[in-house]
């Protein structure tokens, strides 16, 4: 055929980091803000590597993923990066890419697979459990709190969910009163947790929301109802660490999607390449507070051209030490 | 039987014997659909029971009735528009063999029933394409070769020309005399003397006459039917004819073999004469700017209105009756008020804004000028029995200034009481200065109001029929002779008409591609 | 309708101390004007025989825009919503001729605005949310007056004065004849299709007022906010009385369908039902109180 | 509508090598099997003047019913499927009910359901997908013959089964008839209301069946598979021509609106198309592609 469209794989050639030219092809859930900020992140990194990428999204559709994921097996890419609509699926797309001998790789939930190849993932249990503390330690053994829930059924609810659940039991002196899903969305919030205003009123002595988003419309709830009460979010979003800067938020922890979905291209890279054989490094949210929600509002926000600079240099140094969510933050440790 | 606790059937008791046809009459409204709605099983009657063959008729199953033998036409059709004819004859019958359905025996078989009743048409078209005419011949084939033992027909005759009404009458006569029962209704009085063995007549729901055809007069079924006696049915035509005030020229409505050229003066009433299909109702609809024209010129008091866009033939105050009138006449799911005001809008708004009372008024004087058979102006369309349906759609012409009435059978499905008042409203509004243009299938209509009359054949005006000419004994032998092409009689037809030559039309078309 | 309405108050009222009480109505008031503002549009969209799908995505994309602006303008509060109102009444308008014009059915042209709408919500902001927005933006929605929000006071306002046109203009009066019959409202002088333009490009321009009242009541603007939005929007009419096949239906009815399904989320939230367990008890809800009331219909003929 | 879909197949084809290839095709044909199978049950419904809505969520109901079987029956194949066909028809037989002999409208019963089964979906698994399932519940979707998968062939067998049985049958005449005018269907003895209730039936278990072989595909049960499925399988529907007031519209119409979504989704794909991007050509496109539909039907006249 004589059409070379864009997305057509070019073969072989190396470029001046003298890696010899490899493509990825990712399928993620879907084009969220999470992804968007990550998949600049995973340019970023391509480009410093020689690494060409495809890209598609499923729309949130496992059918669409697995077809997606059949799609690169079919083209022979030289590696695959899945960040799954849903945990746990997948199984004869995973086993089709390892008879293919395509290295296959699951970032951000886990697709629970023997055959998979690497795997990056945050740790969903850490940051719920790290919220609720965060919750504990300002409202103390006893009160009554809210939560709001991601779409039921995710990974992320779940394992999130999970660590909530482990803290709160180490204080039984803390009632949840009402616990729901609000889909990671702002609008869906605000009405649920109005609602929950008008059933427990001043009851209410702080919301565990499951994602930053949820807690800002959870936030703007109060605000109608002319209520303060702490709110403590995950995932650092811009207004969320603004609201932690405002000392409206307790606190959230930051999943940064640059430097996670960065690391997932990186350790395929280094899969694709032979230059390791599996690597399984685990993101582990740093708290943010007061103490250094400046420095991450400058990462994710203000001066973000500057955090992508050195972005590189940053993950593959990470690789080296196994941390693979430092970013300089007050208080993280090298 | 009652709607909304009205009741409009008060204990009526009617038994239809087999090889008898019944003709059922009554003014607008007085029940007959009601009845064989209740007698077919679509609605569910108050009180009383319906027995077919000593078997009695579950209430309100039409599945039950069909297993009973019992067969409807009903007057709003109900055909599938989207389905072929063949389809529409044979579903809830269909011929299966091993193989699926036999659609080739369907075929021949439907092409053999219509061609019985001396219609040719392709039984593979699709109903929706087949004129109104047509498509009450075809639901009539379908009732009456379902076998059933009962055959309800409800103004089986309101579409169609005189041609098929015999044909009609022929197939009716050959389902009597094989044993079956008929009731059909019609606003006819010569048709229920030549099919009718009995008559019954409704008066506002009582049953107010039954009775063996042979021993009563027409006068007798009139008055029973309205409770009066009826003066004469056509008033006098107007004698004073004005200014030309509707001019057609050249105008080629599509899919038409010829331009057709008309004009009417202020006060004269035009006759447009045919068989079904003859392109009456597309002559009417293409000056109106329903139907799409592709050349010529529609000039109405010396202003020319543009084609295509009824909008702008109702502000150079033209208007149009359709003969559909559920499909194009009045919005059902509107009341009478609004579908009154509707071609009127303009004339009832301030700023965009309903002047309630105004158009109250006015919608109120014109229904009770049609003798409108209602519940008031907030009635549904849709409750509105057939014939009062007309009536809304004639009347809402009547609240503003006409000067160009187009009628499309205007009395379709119209009882005897109100279309004497249908003829004299549309004869006083043309003494008034009103020029009409009256398509109709209703031969007398014809002859007794028009001032002249334009006979239709295949699209072209093949005719021109002066008074003098209307006036002559064996005028309808001419007219129908002209509209299905036989070769006129050379002595009456030289004398007695105009015809227009061949060659004349395709002048008309040169001169219109001169343009 | 009202019926059911009235006894679907009166359960959660005896279940909840919380529920009748006036700051919850105010919430259920609160959360029901954004939908209001499309059920409005949807109304008059499908008393002519239509159906307007992509109003959730304009809601996102105006969302979207009106954040866009208001972040290059800040200080000013028109001048975003004006922008939404505009980027709505675009999108309305591109239906409007679609359908009216081109007679494309209106399933598919709103389907595939839909779509579109959604694709350039996250085109606007390279697929992420707008977020750090100033705070006038925020005021828009969450001023009060005589005790009420502004999306509130629209909502009112909308119905009130739509449900007046509908009854008391030829505009309305058109709309009902398009739905009824469109070829005897030819036959009356209707402009068709004029009035199909009209009730499309009105739709969008509610929805994109919505999106902008939405976007400042949360104060960022998504590309998927409003997302399954239109469902709801047409469940309302529906549960109003509205026949998808045109010319039924009233704007009171709408109103009384939302403030059913609005009370339903209410209530079922204050008695802290699950999610999925709310779900179940809505769909069947939803279903039994239409099915009352075709039933009453039925026995009141 | 052939045209259009022969002009993106070229389109494709001429920008991308890897478009035009026989896995390519086949990768098509496995995409659009899950859908093919719910469209031609849409097919049925909306020929019948009706909606179902309720599909995308009976899919998710029915892939946790038989996930649960499976987990519960190790090495049985077919007890899942009977399990996920049996859910699908059942939750079909109450559509069908509803609509058929309570009269309430189509939009309003499958939207309840849509809700109600959604709701169950994760009532099933208590909120969580089922995972862990039997190696055995993996070969329903995933086994091949001639190469083709079992999905696959279903959605062949159905297209070629349901078109004949819509041309040859009395039942298929009859689903027309009830679609083009109840009232006339009524009078000639066509029991509308049995007729009615079968097309939901009938969409309802196609919808458990294309459930089951999607969980079986990615061998999970999930209570989000299938959500929004609906629209594409209705806009299917419409694109093959089919009118959603009911009596027009064919199977192989369906077949070919299908393929045509399916094909804009891969070839969208295969060029990368950023997701946002793909979005707004796809409205266009399918807009489009109906519009030119339209306008040729119209010359053809
Ligand atoms: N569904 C309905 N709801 C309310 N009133 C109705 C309904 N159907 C008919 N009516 C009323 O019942 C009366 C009888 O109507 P019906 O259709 O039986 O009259 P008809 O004798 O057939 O008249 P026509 O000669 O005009 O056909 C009328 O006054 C009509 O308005
Ligand atoms: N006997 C017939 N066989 C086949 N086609 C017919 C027949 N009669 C009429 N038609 C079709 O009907 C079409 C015109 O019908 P239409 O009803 O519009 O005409 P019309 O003159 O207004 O007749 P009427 O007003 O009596 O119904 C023609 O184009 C023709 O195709
Ligand atoms: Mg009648
Ligand atoms: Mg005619």
């Amino acid at each position: 055929l004589t059409g070379c469209g864009a997305g057509d794989p070019s073969a072989g050639g190396t470029d001046e980091s003298g890696e010899e030219r490899i493509t990825v092809g990712i399928s993620v859930y879907d084009m969220s803000s999470f992804i968007t900020e990550g998949k600049e992140g995973i340019d970023t990194y391509a480009e410093a590597n020689n690494i060409e990428v495809l890209w598609n999204s499923a729309n949130n559709d496992v059918s669409t993923q697995a077809g997606q994921i059949d799609q690169y097996v079919t083209a022979a890419v030289d590696a695959i990066i899945v960040v799954p609509v849903q945990a746990d699926t997948l199984q004869p797309q995973v086993s089709q890419a390892k008879a293919a001998g395509i290295p296959i790789l699951d970032v951000n939930a886990t697709l629970n697979n023997p055959d998979i190849t690497a795997s990056v993932q945050p740790d969903d249990v850490a940051a719920g459990a790290q919220e609720a503390q965060m919750m504990v330690d300002e409202i103390g053994e006893t009160g009554n709190v809210v939560i709001l829930q991601g779409p039921l059924g995710g990974s992320g609810e779940i394992n999130r969910g999970k660590g909530i659940d482990q803290v709160l039991a180490e204080h039984p002196g803390i009632t949840v009163l009402a616990k729901d899903t609000a889909n990671w969305k702002r609008d869906e919030a605000v009405n649920k947790t109005k609602n929950w205003i008008s059933a427990f009123g001043d009851d209410i002595d702080g919301v565990i929301s499951q994602n930053d988003d949820m807690g800002l419309g959870a936030l703007q709830a109060l605000k109608e109802a002319g209520m303060s009460v702490p709110i403590v979010g995950i995932d650092g979003i811009q207004d969320g660490l603004q609201a932690v800067k405002d000392g409206t938020f307790i606190g959230t922890s930051l999943q940064n999607g640059t430097v996670e979905l960065a690391t997932g291209l990186a350790v395929a890279a280094q899969v694709a390449r032979g230059e390791a054989d599996d690597a399984n490094p685990v993101y582990v949210m740093p708290a943010i507070t007061t103490d250094n929600v400046d420095a991450a509002i400058e990462h994710v926000v203000t001066d973000r051209d500057a955090f992508l600079d050195q972005l590189t240099e940053l993950i593959d140094a990470n690789l080296e030490t196994g941390d693979i969510s430092y970013e300089g933050l007050p208080g993280q440790e090298k | 039987m009652a709607f909304g606790g009205v009741p409009v059937l008060r204990g009526v008791s009617l038994a239809l014997r087999p090889g008898t046809i019944t003709a059922l009459a009554g003014e607008n409204g007085a029940g007959k659909s009601t009845l064989m709605k209740i007698a077919s099983g679509q609605y569910r009657a108050d009180a009383g029971i319906v027995t077919v063959r000593g078997e009695t008729l579950q209430p309100g199953s039409t599945a039950d009735a069909t297993k009973l033998g019992v067969a409807i036409v009903p007057q709003e059709l109900a055909s599938l528009e989207e389905m072929t004819v063949y389809e529409n004859l044979f579903v809830g019958r269909e011929l299966r063999g091993p193989w699926g359905l036999r659609r080739r025996d369907m075929i021949a078989t439907a092409r053999e029933n219509l061609e019985s009743f001396g219609v040719d048409i392709d039984p593979s078209r699709k109903m929706g394409t087949l004129p109104l005419g047509l498509r009450q011949i075809v639901e009539i084939v379908k009732a009456t070769n379902t076998g059933a033992r009962a055959i309800l027909l409800d103004e089986p005759s309101s579409a169609i020309a005189a041609r098929e009404v015999d044909r009609l009458g022929a197939v009716m006569r050959k389902l009597r005399d094989s044993g079956v029962a008929l009731l059909f209704t019609t606003h006819k009085m010569e048709e229920m003397r030549s099919l009718a063995d009995v008559v019954v007549v409704l008066r506002d729901g009582d049953l107010v006459l039954e009775s063996p055809m042979s021993e009563v007069s027409d006068d007798d079924i009139v008055t029973a039917m309205i409770g009066r006696e009826l003066d004469d049915l056509f008033p006098d035509r107007p004698t004073t004819l004005g200014e030309t005030v509707l001019e057609v020229e050249g105008l080629q409505v599509e899919g038409s073999p010829a331009p057709v050229d008309l004009t009417v003066r202020r006060g004269e009433i035009v006759g447009l004469a045919g068989l079904v299909g003859a392109g009456r109702t597309e002559l009417l609809e293409g000056v109106f700017g329903m139907r799409r024209t592709t050349a010529g010129t529609v000039t109405v008091a010396g202003r020319r209105v543009r084609r295509n866009d009824p909008a702008s033939a109702i502000s150079s105050n033209v208007a149009l009756v359709p003969e559909d009138r559920k499909g194009a006449g009045g919005v059902l799911s509107m009341d009478i008020l609004d579908n009154g005001t509707l071609p009127r809008l303009a004339s009832f708004t301030t700023a965009g804004w309903l002047r309630g009372r105004a158009r109250r008024e006015a919608v109120g004087a014109a229904t009770r000028s049609v003798a409108l058979k209602s519940r008031g102006l907030k009635q549904s369309m849709e409750t509105l029995s057939g014939g009062n349906q007309q009536k809304v759609v004639f009347a809402r012409w009547l609240v503003g200034s006409v000067d160009v009435l187009l009628l499309d059978e205007p009395t379709r499905g119209v009882d005897v009481g109100a279309r004497s008042e249908i003829y004299r409203i549309v004869t006083e509004l043309a003494q008034q200065g009103m020029a009409v243009v009256m398509a109709s299938s209703d031969m007398p209509e014809i002859l007794s109001l028009s001032h002249r009359a334009l006979v239709l054949k295949g699209g072209r005006v093949v005719a021109e029929l002066d008074r003098r000419d209307l006036d002559a004994p064996d005028v309808q032998d001419t007219i129908f002779r002209l509209a299905s092409g036989l070769t006129t009689d050379p002595t009456t037809a030289a004398s007695t008409s105009t015809p227009v030559t061949p060659a004349s039309a395709p002048a008309a078309a040169s001169k219109e591609s001169a343009r | 309708m009202v019926i059911v309405l009235l006894l679907v108050i009166a359960f959660f009222a005896y279940r909840s101390a919380r529920f009748g009480t006036v700051e919850n109505a105010t919430t259920i008031l609160v959360a029901a004007a954004p939908f209001a503002l499309i059920a409005l549009g949807q109304t008059l969209v499908i008393l002519t025989g239509g159906i307007d799908l992509s109003v959730g995505s304009v809601i996102a994309l105006s969302s979207m825009s009106a954040a866009l602006v208001a972040k290059a303008t800040p200080g000013q509060i028109w001048i975003p919503v004006l922008v939404a109102v505009l980027v709505g009444l675009a999108a309305g308008s591109v239906n409007g001729f679609v359908v009216s014009v081109m007679k494309v059915p209106p399933f598919i042209t709103t389907l595939g605005m839909l779509t579109l709408a959604s694709g350039l919500a996250y085109v606007v902001g390279n697929g992420a949310p707008i977020n750090g927005l100033p705070t006038e933006f925020g005021a828009i929605a969450n001023t009060k007056f005589l005790g009420l929000t502004i999306p509130v006071i629209l909502m009112i306002v909308g119905i009130v004065g739509l449900g007046l046109v509908m009854r008391r203009t030829a505009f309305g009066m058109r709309v009902y004849a398009v739905g009824g019959n469109p070829l005897a409202a030819r036959i009356a002088g209707v402009k068709t299709g004029r009035v199909l333009f009209s009730v499309y490009a009105i739709s969008g321009a509610l929805a994109g007022l919505s999106g902008v009242m939405l976007a400042s009541r949360v104060i960022t603007g998504s590309p998927t906010l409003g997302q399954g939005y239109e469902l709801d929007a047409i469940a309302a009419v529906v549960i109003g009385g509205a026949s998808l096949l045109g010319g039924r239906g009233t704007v009171w009815g709408t109103a009384l369908g939302l403030l059913l399904i609005q009370t339903l989320n209410n209530g079922l939230d204050i008695l802290t039902v699950p999610a999925y367990w709310q779900d179940v008890i809505k769909g069947v809800l939803i279903v039994s109180a239409v099915a009352v009331d075709v039933w009453a219909a039925k026995r009141r003929r």
